[in-house]
């Protein structure tokens, strides 16, 4: 049980998954974890550099941007170990996601410009648009002589308050368009939150008439959809590799604690709840493990992508939350201390169940892939919505 | 009604009500509107130490009150300052209590509900008679000094020590996830005294001061942030011999009849999801304009089901003449329903439920699900419940054990 | 653990339940259950007319029609008894149900007629009415010149193909009523039907311009809405009484039943389910006395009978089918043999979970009456369902 | 992918479907409307015997045919008649048979995924000399007699006797919860042939003839009604000695390796819960009108996602090098799985439910709600298989037992 346990990994995935755990077990400790979330940057500047130069954050961006030129599995492998030890740096929001945006949505001048310093981990670029399905943009975006300038608001960015860049979604007469912004330029003013997951940072930027610049390529909305989907897939192994920690720890300590004169493993009340925890996990793999290789088709179809990340999206979602509220459980009091690691994944797996879209959402996208309970009025809307 | 006349019900109930409209408001039905009051939703209190010590004094001036009005206990014997009528009728007066406006009973719950049973079942005269009637009159605030971070769900495995020590016996050990010590007076102590005796014959109790030196009290941090619970350290502590609750040796016995007298502090009727709850989730309902979404309908109607039953468990378990340890069912609900109140909020809520918008009523969601959790060991494991349920009302037999010497 | 474990019973009713419970441990034996579930009609007229005998069909008949004048805690305890053993005979379909719309919506002259025949077990009647919330009447009722004709059918009548008298919920232009209608007149045919509880028999109705005498009082809405709320609360208590005897056999056998060396029932994943189903048998029981007490309360209003009887139905409902369900896993393959007691109980949880209305209808019913999730029009509409 | 080079994957894929287009027509994609069809949702399996027998009839044509075409065992050794490829090519290309339309291959799961694994993990060679080719070639029908009314989930505590006589052995004893005994040829017996040994070592597993005298199957009826299951009584039934899987008293080890091999039968791709399950639950949505109503959508998605995650379970732990007894995940996520899609057809149907109407497609359902129960004992209770996941995967350790002599 552990992050390599997935079929289909070449010996170069095996080994970069290798490195990787390796990496941050050096470097993302529990207690470098608990110093970093109570900053307010919330990463520390000198691994990230090191994540840098090992490649990390340019993984699966294309050698002519600067990347290593591999692709999402390995970039899930690294989700997966990060998630394994709540890795506090920008990983979701600019390698994963700004990067996507830029590849799914930008045009090639944007790619050019910002990509490569993705890659190298000089540039930290944080997207700030609505991640769940059916939320209003709520930032306009106007032309005036110069170029566009932007208002309204984001909430919930990701990283928001320390990126280096923005790529921002806004409406425009012509409809929705992404925009790079400096996070600098005047009229804007980001602040960070109080977040239920103290060990990823949110923002909530407010923009009055702030100078932007579009980098939209053709068809941004379909673009956004196929990010989001992206997004989930590498979320969803963050999950299974966060659940897969909290089981480990759980089966641990039932092993080691005792009780009554045995360990309290033996007993079946606890015993039965770390089976399921297994079958929770192993059903969460399963369907990450199928988005993650949808991702990574060449010739994959949006819907196929759709379906496959949102069936990983409820799934993994579930899992870890559930298999994080178990683990916490098969602990007893000592894990609802603030000292054990138990509630750091409890609050990142209620965390990460919410992040890019709710169940709701995912069910009624699985349903218009599926053709399933059509009627012409609920097969149009569902279709529509991101 | 079992154990009390009909006519006998009705005359009490009438003199309670007067005794509570002369002496405190009815509560005003409508709930406070959304967006007013503070904004949070307790389930495990650590308020601002000021605001408890204030709190604790207005309960306590309250209960006295009661308690010199002839209310404070009134299934108990007249000897001990009991009013000398049925027990059911404590239950009745605790009821008509909860429709005015008057300070909880949270304080004084461990005294009340576990403290004074043993004392009552187990110990000697003179402790009956130094003991029960402050406990009830909220003179004093007692907690429960039974798990230790070797011994939760196996009680019987404490390890902190009592040694003969002249008139008395010299404490020394830790405990934990101790409620209210912070603000007790007294603690109900299991204590090894015989370390050659088999291990569930070798604990005795005890009523322990807790003003005295040697008593280290340190808040534990929970994962909320708060810290609702107390590790205790004990260091050479003195209790007289008088102290003692039961023969030495009896220890477990004793724990045992405090533990199935607990369902007072976590399994009846004051942690029932209270009225005040409900509305709150339907506050958040309107406020997000949910009304008509069907899944937020369900949950609600859901949680108001659960409510519902468990206070009707509670009602009726106490009208029964062998009640038993059906309160442990309220408590198995309650903890597995606060759980699914939060993780409705939460789907309820979306990404506004990953950090504070400042938006009144949504954010303070997080606390309570972060409690909840803790709800599911205090007062027993949900494991140890049924098998409480499972060996003392089914009769199923007992697991083979690792620790029988 | 027993049919007299219920708060608040006086004397004279635990003397009843003792009865009851003792008349049919002899005369509804498994064998005699399996006998008559193979029957058409369903039941046994000599049985019948021994609990006629006690009294049983005209309990909570006001004596002045020749009942015993008992409220409806005296019928429940019966319903709990009979739900203990399956009992296969007319109480839901005439003691409870026409008796009930007779009181609660019929005219003096059709009680004084109808009631007595009731009460002393010479009628069954049947009640043909959608039980079911938002169910349409699919039966017309109309005046000609000497009395009233019915049109169209009735489906899933309680007891109905072999009831000697008819009570038929019909709509005509002045709305919905109740008519006595002979089941042997002509026009009328009834048929048996195959049901998923072969204990509880239920007929399809059909109606050929059928003559019938109009039945109703003023207002026979709001009191069908109520005879159904009674009715609700009674089947709660043979729900009750079914996962009683459900619980009590699964506890039995893992007494009894002995595996790798020790009973089953010392495994804590049997004694856990078992607990559990402790739990789940006790809130049913709790809300089923709630109801009782409230539909034998002589001020009750009928949104407190709703708010009840709506309860007990939800919470029992579920209860007896888990209960029923887990005592047949607790049996392993032996509760899956068509010899065993299991599959009986099983099928009449499921079958009494669906029978008076599904648990959507009755959380809508539960909103309503707490005043909870109000909006202009959900309020407006759920107000209007039976 | 693990065991197989990417080309020759690609290359063994195209001689597949060469095979099966040649022989077999493609599955239409589209299911049979709403109302076309047989009326029954079957789940437990218990045809008419005449239907039975024919369907048996082309089921082992089409199996001989695919063994001829060599792609009838391709993991297997040349020696025995296998192709001496890789395993994971058997899946490949069980899951490339399931576009076509060629019959099932249930009546061969037994002597396919039980049998056959036994007698190549313990076997003698002649043995596997004498029974591998027939039994992956669709010739024999095998059965599993392993459970006994007293020994259901403690499969080690089987009573049934086999004693030595002459070359060979006699059996006497009680069978049951036997699948396809009526049609099988042979069955893998496990029976009790040392009383003075410790349960777990005085176990001999064997392959008996089951068309001989003295055994009496008799179908068990079951709470459907209907009757899958089996009955099997053994009265002086004589087996030969060489018809013995691995030595005497290893018996318990030989029936471990067949139950960790058994997630083919129950836990396997064929049980998923089919697409035209879901179809006719979607049809089922449709026939009621209630495309829109969200309980409807939210429990049609939650059997979709179940569906769809199942399949991938089987599909990579068939991928990977040490799938382990991860098969059972997918058993117990099966079994409950179907419960909740039968509670999610009675619900949706109300009292239609409750009687057969006559309607197509509506009372059909209460036969797969009363076969529901019975997936989750047969191949292991979901206890026993939750042990073996904790156990054996997870490491927790064994319980304390009373039957260790």
């Amino acid at each position: 049980m552990n992050v390599l346990d997935r079929p289909r990994l070449t010996g170069e995935q095996i080994e970069i998954g290798r490195t990787i755990t390796e990496f941050l077990a050096e470097y993302s400790s529990e207690p470098a974890v608990r110093a970093l979330m109570a900053t307010e940057a919330g990463f520390d500047p000198a691994v990230w550099s090191r994540l840098a130069d090992l490649g990390i954050p340019g993984l699966a961006v294309p050698e002519c941007y600067g990347g290593l030129g591999l692709g999402l599995t390995e970039l899930s492998l690294v989700m997966q170990a990060a998630g394994e030890v709540l890795l506090c740096a920008p990983l979701l929001s600019s390698a994963v996601l700004a990067a996507t945006v830029l590849l799914q949505v930008g045009d090639e001048s944007a790619r050019a410009e910002l990509l490569p310093g993705i890659a190298d981990g000089t540039s930290r670029l944080a997207v700030a648009a609505p991640t769940t399905p059916g939320t209003a943009v709520e930032i306009t975006a106007d032309a005036y002589a110069g170029g566009w300038s932007l208002s309204g608001r984001a909430r919930q960015v990701i990283d928001g308050a320390t990126a280096t860049g923005l790529l921002v979604a806004a409406r425009s007469t012509s409809g929705l368009g992404f925009f790079a912004v400096d996070p600098d330029a005047a009229g804007l003013s980001r602040r960070s939150l109080t977040t239920l997951d103290p060990t990823r940072k949110l923002a909530l930027i407010e923009f009055r008439e702030v100078a932007a610049r579009p980098v939209s390529g053709p068809d941004p909305v379909a673009g956004w959809t196929r990010c989001l989907d992206v997004a989930r897939s590498m979320l969803a192994a963050e999950q299974v590799g966060g659940a897969e920690r909290c089981l480990r720890t759980a089966v641990q300590y039932a092993k080691d604690r005792v009780q009554f004169g045995r360990p309290i493993g033996s007993f079946q009340a606890i015993k039965h709840t770390c089976a399921n925890m297994l079958i929770t996990l192993e059903s969460a793999r399963a369907s990450m493990v199928e988005a993650v290789r949808v991702v990574d088709s060449p010739d994959r179809q949006d819907r196929d992508l759709a379906a496959a990340a949102s069936l990983a999206a409820l799934v993994c979602s579930d899992a870890y939350f559930s298999i994080a509220s178990d683990a916490l459980h098969v602990h007893g009091g000592i894990g609802f201390t603030w000292e054990h690691s138990s509630h750091l994944y409890f609050r990142r797996a209620k965390s990460t169940q919410l992040l890019l879209g709710g169940a709701d959402q995912m069910r009624e996208r699985l349903l218009t892939m599926a053709a399933l309970a059509e009627t012409p009025g609920v097969a149009a809307s569902a279709g529509s919505a991101a | 009604m079992s154990g009390v006349a009909p006519d006998e019900l009705a005359e009490f109930t009438q003199r309670a009500r007067q005794f509570l409209d002369a002496n405190a408001k009815r509560l005003v039905t409508e709930f406070a509107a959304w967006g007013q009051g503070p904004d949070r939703i307790p389930l495990l209190e650590h308020a601002d130490p000021e605001i408890e010590k204030q709190e604790l004094t207005e309960s306590r001036q309250w209960r006295q009150r009661v308690f010199d009005s002839g209310f404070g206990w009134l299934g108990g014997p007249v000897t001990y300052g009991g009013a000398g009528l049925s027990p059911v009728l404590d239950e009745v007066y605790r009821v008509l209590e909860t429709e005015y406006d008057v300070p909880g009973r949270a304080f004084f719950g461990i005294a009340r509900n576990m403290l004074a049973p043993a004392i009552l079942d187990h110990g000697s005269e003179s402790l009956k008679r130094k003991y029960l009637r402050p406990l009830f009159r909220g003179d004093l605030v007692a907690c429960q000094l039974f798990s230790e971070p070797g011994a939760g769900s196996d009680l019987a495995g404490a390890r902190t020590t009592a040694r003969r020590e002249g008139d008395g016996w010299l404490v020394n050990g830790q405990k934990v996830w101790t409620s209210y010590a912070h603000v007790a007076q007294v603690g109900e102590l299991l204590a090894r005294t015989d370390a050659s005796a088999p291990k569930h014959h070798g604990l005795t109790m005890f009523v322990l001061d807790m003003d005295q030196p040697g008593i280290d009290v340190r808040p534990l941090r929970q994962m909320t942030g708060g810290a609702h619970f107390n590790e205790v350290f004990l260091d050479n502590v003195y209790v007289p011999d008088e102290n003692r609750i039961g023969e030495p040796g009896i220890g477990w016995q004793v724990a045992r009849t405090t533990l199935t007298s607990e369902r007072g502090s976590v399994g009846s009727g004051e942690s029932t999801l209270s009225a005040p709850l409900i509305q709150r989730l339907d506050g958040l309902i309107s406020y997000l304009g949910k009304q008509d979404d069907p899944s937020a309908r369900r949950a609600l109607a859901e949680v108001l089901v659960a409510d519902r039953t468990m206070r009707l468990l509670n009602e009726q378990s106490e009208l029964r003449d062998h009640p038993g340890p059906l309160g442990s069912v309220a408590k198995l609900l309650f903890s597995r329903q606060l759980e699914r109140v939060a993780n409705t909020a939460a789907e309820l809520l979306g990404d506004e439920f990953l950090a504070d918008s400042g938006e009144w009523g949504t954010f303070a969601w997080t606390d309570f699900l972060l409690s909840a959790p803790g709800l599911r060991f205090a007062g027993g494991t949900d494991e140890i419940m049924l098998n409480i349920l499972a060996e003392g009302v089914l009769g199923l037999p007992r697991e083979p054990r690792g620790d029988t010497r």
